[in-house]
């Protein structure tokens, strides 16, 4: 526990805030002017759902260490609980929109501990093509479930429609500090450490006293419900949902954002959702070579760079004052 | 049609589905026993392998052979590139970095097909005439045939390969204990190599059976049939020949079946659930071998 | 902590400044069209048929002129088949300064772009949207009168089908193949199920795949037992041509029925295996001197590999939506304003009759719902020395 | 729980702890691999305050018996008692909880944290605050981080590692990484440690120092400390009774005196040096 003497922590987390809330007013101030358009207005929302998906994703390969391929199950379970509650309120759909992300979280995070009590009893490899199979399962779940029990819940392959349009820019990046403020919270604590190092080596983690099973479903259950969450505000965003939008390809494209941004580094994450997000809608023209360049960016960060543009490292504001007054830093590498 | 002769019918069904799944699922199984990678790739090998037939066969139609033998000897070049270029730099790094790479391999032989070839499946003029075979009652087509003879025949074909070469033992060496294997003298490269070399062969054989059968190659057709006999290798318990078998005629039975009583948009996740409940009992697989990590 | 939103805030300003870049004056002699759709991927076979299609007809209207001496500038979105890029997409083209848009092009995209549509009252048009909730939102019961089609709605043809295998094929027994998590198919399906209880067809089996299947052998068989008159097979031609070729491999003899869906199906089975089959279509390839000229441009410019049902409908809808602004520039409204939007709706309302579509002769007619109303055609498929021949068989 | 007189694993208890409960005892533990018998019969007593050491070829089964002491294996036969408790059927974490810890022959730190953050996963169970506190940073997760810290600096100073503590752990010379290792294991507060070969690596000085540290351990602590090592001078020098293991089986047992002149024991040593005392 490295902090800091100058500042009390209270006045540590109000400037924090502060710099927060500045940033939504501002960007709010920017959309109301029309300064950001529309468009981009609708690109921002995708990068905050796809930072909370990200940095939950971050938890289980991150820092669990393992490769949990569901992140569309996940999304998918998150997104219809929480579009088949607003759908049914009466109530104003902006005023209970929170309770709705918050729901789709609660109930794809008990999926995630439904299928990660078992899941995580296997390993690595095994662990991915179970998630795989749990999230196509899901889907087909989805797909037929109304048919199957004679009741109009997802409408199926027919789309569920008319969900209130509740994702704002605000509540989008609202959700991705709540996400990121919990994770850091949790990994600086004796429970983060104790996923960490399973990460590390599992069987010197027990034989510290680490309960493997808890602390592994505790990770993946942290991971099903902000992906959960990052679901709803997709829910919110579209309005619509079908099935197939949630297939494998999904989880890859998360996959590739925490691959790049540097497995086990928040900030990573973060910097690589707004980039994979972006830089693709400024390079429409080469839209036909997207895939082929995260794919072969994949492979070649794998075998460069295995642990990612950012690897492990975080983001500090200390030490960007470090580089500018030249200050040295003692670096320290595999 | 009888009662009887429908489920016997059926039953052909599951045993040319069970073959293609369980002659994948061997790749698979090879692969993963000998350097514990999921390769993810294996299945768009055998779409490399499914357009090369197809491009064989519509340029030079009546040489059959000649596209048979393009797609297997494809299949194996390709197989044993992927190999060298992506995963030899990566042995040694954690097991999750090697199954990354081998997504983004499986994703850039997809995309690239996607882009070059047109997303819409091309059509592979068959191999040979299709008639309908009767016997006792019984129709049966010559492909059902064909494909579970030629899946029989390359598994004998692989069984005796492993277990009465020098390459073979050499194979079971590496995948029991490598460091031994290599302190003993096994050239572990050459033996990685050779493993991939085989298990993209059978997936050029599976490739072209899978061409007789459905007639159709496209870039994404190896994911679901991937992913299946990645199901089916767990399921038998990987690393294990026979496994990779009963695996495949497992899944082949019950996709079957579970269609056949009419539910079949249920199937997929049935096989998977199935799966799930294996490795739950038995984490290794119905045939797989406990391993213990050591410590 | 800070760091996140560090960065965060570097991102918002890069973007509001490429965002101050791209928003340039608006050229006030053209009239900007968006068409949106998947122009990569796995269904850029229907989205570049759309997209193809449709550029070549507003080409065709600015060589000849132009609408009210102004040109037609066609803004492309490749959403990629994505929901979320469709949305996305929708609203770059209209922060572009779109007045109408041709797509989007599968059901669930396009109806994601509808809600996003509606309350704008953007004039769209899809050439490929088939779902009835496209239009009309039954929950809501809301007709969204902003938005068109030049394609048949699922259950039309599929109830079509049916009263074509029960009147004239005098069918009794039929049995339905279908791809489920569909909605296209689906639809199909259910139709033909419904109306063949209408005509009193009994429907022995209704057998269903997943997408991505490849063997259907275990449902042919089941189907094969039933001992069906004939099959309806409501899919895509990539996978009703291996249907085709399984069920004939398998036994089956009787008489394949599919929907329009079927377009293309000639190049994935063989003539032997096809012979025989009928298929519901919005026209016939080749059958009028227009189409012919259409078909040959089209592969002039772009290749065949895209001429598909959906080149000739998107053609269509680029007419319907050269009849909207022609009637909004004939009011003289104002591009960019909501009149001119209104405009367009109404023209393609009232004039609609006017446009002599290559896949309507007879011209376009919207009922209460915005659906056209037009003929379905049957094709049936010949063996003409080998070679499997779609072939126009009646109105129907 | 019944006072237990131990009964000597090696011939001798230490006068200190005459009387006293035996802190482990392993009864008849024996494991087979697939019909092939790794360590049988394996009957063994640890006085609380002890330092016995297990020694052997290579092959004898020396680190399978720890891992049969920790359940990373189940054993096939035989019971354990800790402080007179049975383990039977207990997880890895939870006999750790009861009071065993250990090192690694290979060493297996968790390389990418910190050094101070390896030795607070050991201090893991000293803390007891929950995933809501530190969700929501209430005054006891500040309280119980802060008191970890002081004891993980407390700890290091036995290595005077104090200055690595924000170093990353895979950095460190492979001496202090063995070194940190230990501490670690101390830091689960056990009242007996494994070392699995302590000295692998470490020249004469090194060894000496860790000699010096084993028995400061121990007499700071008040625990059990039983360990596997090559280097005789280490184990001659501080163990109080030893062990010998070959084939599984125990051979002798004794005082150091005892075991140098037992002739079973120097011919497992010399008859079998040839083949696998490589």
């Amino acid at each position: 526990m490295k902090t800091r003497k100058n500042l009390p922590l209270i006045v540590k987390y109000l400037i924090v805030a502060a710099v927060y809330a500045l940033f939504l007013l501002a960007g709010n101030l920017l959309i109301k002017n029309k300064v950001i358009g529309l468009y981009y207005t609708k690109v921002l929302m995708v990068v905050a759902i796809n930072m909370i998906l990200a940095v939950s994703l971050n938890i289980g390969t991150g820092y669990l260490g393992q490769l949990p391929l569901g992140s569309a199950g996940f999304m998918a379970v998150g997104a219809y609980a929480s579009a088949i509650f607003m759908r049914k309120v009466p109530i104003d759909p902006k005023l209970i929109f929170p309770v709705g992300i918050i729901l789709g979280g609660l109930v794809s995070g008990l999926f995630g501990l439904i299928i990660g009590l078992p899941a995580l009893r296997l390993k690595g490899d095994y662990l991915a093509i179970i998630t795989l199979g749990f999230a196509e399962i899901i889907r087909i779940v989805i797909l037929n479930i109304d048919k199957a029990l004679g009741i109009t819940l997802t409408y199926g392959a027919a789309n569920l429609k008319n969900i209130p349009k509740t994702t704002t820019f605000t509540n989008a990046f609202i959700w991705v500090f709540i996400a990121c403020f919990l994770i850091k919270a949790m990994m600086n604590s004796r429970h983060g450490r104790a996923i960490l190092s399973i990460r590390d080596n599992e069987i010197a983690a027990e034989s510290c006293g680490i309960n493997l099973t808890f602390y592994k479903t505790m990770a993946f259950v942290v991971y099903a419900f902000f992906t959960g969450v990052g679901g709803a505000l997709y829910a919110g965003y579209l309005g619509i949902l079908n099935p197939s939008g949630f297939g494998f390809a999904k989880s890859i494209d998360i996959l590739v954002i925490v691959v790049l941004g540097g497995m086990g580094s928040m900030t990573g994450s973060v910097i690589s959702s707004a980039v994979l997000t972006i830089v693709p809608e400024l390079l429409r023209a080469f839209s036909d070579y997207r895939m082929i360049v995260y794919s072969l960016l994949l492979i070649i960060v794998m075998i460069f760079r295995p642990t990612g543009l950012m690897g492990t490292k975080e983001f500090n504001p200390r030490g960007i004052m470090d580089f500018f007054m030249g200050r040295k830093k003692r670096k320290e590498e595999r | 049609m009888s009662t009887l002769s429908l489920i016997i019918k059926q039953i052909i069904n599951a045993l040319q589905l069970g073959s293609i799944f369980a002659l994948i699922a061997l790749g698979y199984s090879m692969v993963y026993g000998i350097i514990r990678l999921l390769n993810f790739a294996h299945c768009d090998i055998i779409m490399v392998g499914a357009y090369i037939s197809w491009y064989f066969m519509t340029n030079f139609a009546n040489m059959p052979y000649l596209a048979v033998a393009a797609a297997i000897f494809g299949c194996t070049l390709l197989g044993v590139a992927i190999e060298k270029v992506a995963y030899t730099p990566l042995r040694g790094s954690p097991r999750i970095s090697l199954l990354i790479t081998a997504i983004g391999v499986s994703y850039l032989l997809e995309n690239t097909a996607q882009l070059w070839l047109g997303a819409a499946a091309k059509s592979v003029p068959p191999f040979f005439k299709v008639t309908t075979l009767s016997f006792m009652g019984l129709s049966v087509s010559t492909t059902s045939v064909v494909t579970i003879a030629v899946v029989t025949v390359s598994m004998t074909a692989l069984t005796l390969l492993v277990q009465k070469t020098k390459m073979g033992r050499a194979m079971r060496a590496v995948s029991e204990d490598s460091q031994t294997a290599q302190l003993m003298g096994t050239n572990i490269n050459a033996t990685i190599s050779f493993t991939f070399a085989i298990g993209s062969a059978l997936a050029g054989i599976g490739s072209v059976l899978y061409c007789c059968a459905y007639n159709q190659a496209s870039p994404t057709m190896g994911s679901m049939l991937g992913l299946k006999a990645f199901v089916a290798a767990v399921l038998g318990g990987i690393g294990s020949i026979p496994g990779a078998i009963v695996g495949g005629f497992v899944i082949g039975l019950t996709e079957v079946f579970v269609s056949s009583i009419g539910l079949s948009t249920w199937k997929d996740a049935v096989v998977f659930l199935i799966l799930i409940i294996v490795l739950l009992v038995k984490p290794t697989g119905l045939l797989g071998k406990q391993v213990n990590e050591k410590v | 902590m800070k760091k996140i939103f560090a960065i965060i805030l570097s991102a918002m300003l890069l973007l509001s400044m490429t965002a101050c870049g791209g928003g340039g004056e608006k050229e006030a002699e053209t009239i900007k069209v968006g068409i949106l759709g998947p122009h990569t991927g796995e269904l850029a076979v229907y989205g570049l048929a759309v997209r193809y299609g449709a550029e070549m007809y507003f080409k065709q209207v600015n060589d000849a002129g132009g609408v009210n001496g102004k040109m037609i500038e066609v803004v492309n979105y490749d959403d990629q088949g994505d929901a979320t890029m469709a949305v996305t997409g929708f609203t770059s083209l209209v922060d572009d300064g779109i007045v109408a848009l041709v797509g989007e092009v599968t059901t669930g995209n396009c109806r994601a772009v509808v809600d996003e549509a509606y309350p704008i009252n953007m004039p769209m048009v899809t050439a490929s949207a088939t779902a009835t909730s496209i239009t009309y939102d039954e929950e809501t019961k809301t007709v969204f009168k902003n938005v068109f089609r030049t394609c048949f709605i699922d259950a039309y043809q599929g109830s079509k089908m049916a009263d074509f295998a029960s009147k004239e094929l005098g069918a009794k027994k039929a049995a339905v193949l279908y791809l489920s998590g569909d909605d296209y198919t689906q639809g199909l399906a259910e139709a033909f199920e419904a109306q063949c209880k209408e005509m009193g067809v009994e429907v022995v089996a209704k057998e269903a795949f997943s997408k991505g299947d490849k063997d259907f052998n275990a449902q042919l068989t089941t189907i094969m037992a039933a001992n069906p008159d004939v099959v309806f097979l409501p899919n895509y031609y990539e996978d009703d041509g291996m249907i085709v070729t399984q069920a004939r491999a398998l036994g089956i003899k009787c008489t394949l029925l599919g929907g329009d869906g079927w377009a293309g199906i000639e190049k994935y089975a063989s003539a032997a295996d096809l012979a025989g089959c009928y298929y519901a279509s919005a026209y016939a390839a080749g059958s009028t001197a227009e189409l012919k000229a259409f078909e040959e441009a089209f592969v002039a410019a772009y290749g065949e590999d895209y001429l598909n049902m959906f080149a000739a409908t998107a053609y269509d809808a680029a007419m319907v939506v050269v009849e909207g602004l022609k009637a909004a520039e004939a009011k003289g409204a104002k591009a960019g304003e909501e009149d001119y939007k209104q405009a367009v709706i109404d023209g393609i309302d009232q004039n609609a009759g006017n446009v002599k579509g290559i896949t309507s002769p007879s011209g376009y007619k919207f009922d209460e719902y915005n659906n056209p109303e037009k003929d379905v055609v049957i094709m049936t498929i010949k063996d003409v020395e080998g070679v499997p021949t779609p072939t126009y068989h009646m109105n129907y | 729980m019944d006072k237990i007189v131990p009964t000597p694993s090696t011939g001798i208890i230490p006068e200190r702890d005459l009387g006293k409960p035996a802190v482990l005892e392993a009864m008849h533990l024996g494991i087979d691999f697939g019909g092939l018998t790794a360590v049988d019969d394996f009957t063994i007593t640890v006085a609380p305050t002890e330092i016995c050491g297990l020694i052997g070829p290579n092959g004898a089964g020396k680190t399978t018996v720890f891992n049969l002491l920790t359940n990373v294996y189940q054993p096939t036969r035989g019971s354990i008692l800790l402080q007179g408790r049975p383990t039977q059927g207990k997880s890895v974490y939870e006999v750790n909880k009861m009071g065993i810890a250990r090192t690694f022959q290979n060493v297996r730190l968790f390389k990418d944290m910190t050094v101070e953050e390896n030795v607070l996963v050991g201090l893991h169970n000293e803390m007891n605050y929950s995933v809501f506190s530190a969700f929501t940073k209430m005054p006891k997760y500040f309280k119980q981080e802060r008191a970890a810290h002081n004891k993980a600096m407390e700890l290091l100073s036995i290595f005077d590692m104090e200055s690595m503590a924000s170093s990353r752990a895979g950095s460190l010379p492979y001496g202090a990484q063995r070194r940190l290792e230990i501490l670690r294991a101390l830091a689960t507060d056990p009242c007996i440690i494994l070392l699995d070969e302590p000295a692998a690596g470490m020249n004469p000085n090194e060894t000496e120092a860790l000699m010096q540290n084993i028995k400061k351990i121990r007499d700071t602590f008040k625990i059990a400390i039983m360990l596997i090592e090559h280097d005789m001078n280490l184990v001659m020098g501080i163990c109080e009774g030893i062990a010998v293991l070959n084939y599984g089986k125990i051979i002798a047992k004794g005082t150091p005196a005892q075991i140098k002149s037992n002739p079973q024991v120097i011919e497992a040593y010399l008859g079998n040096r040839g083949e696998s005392d490589a």
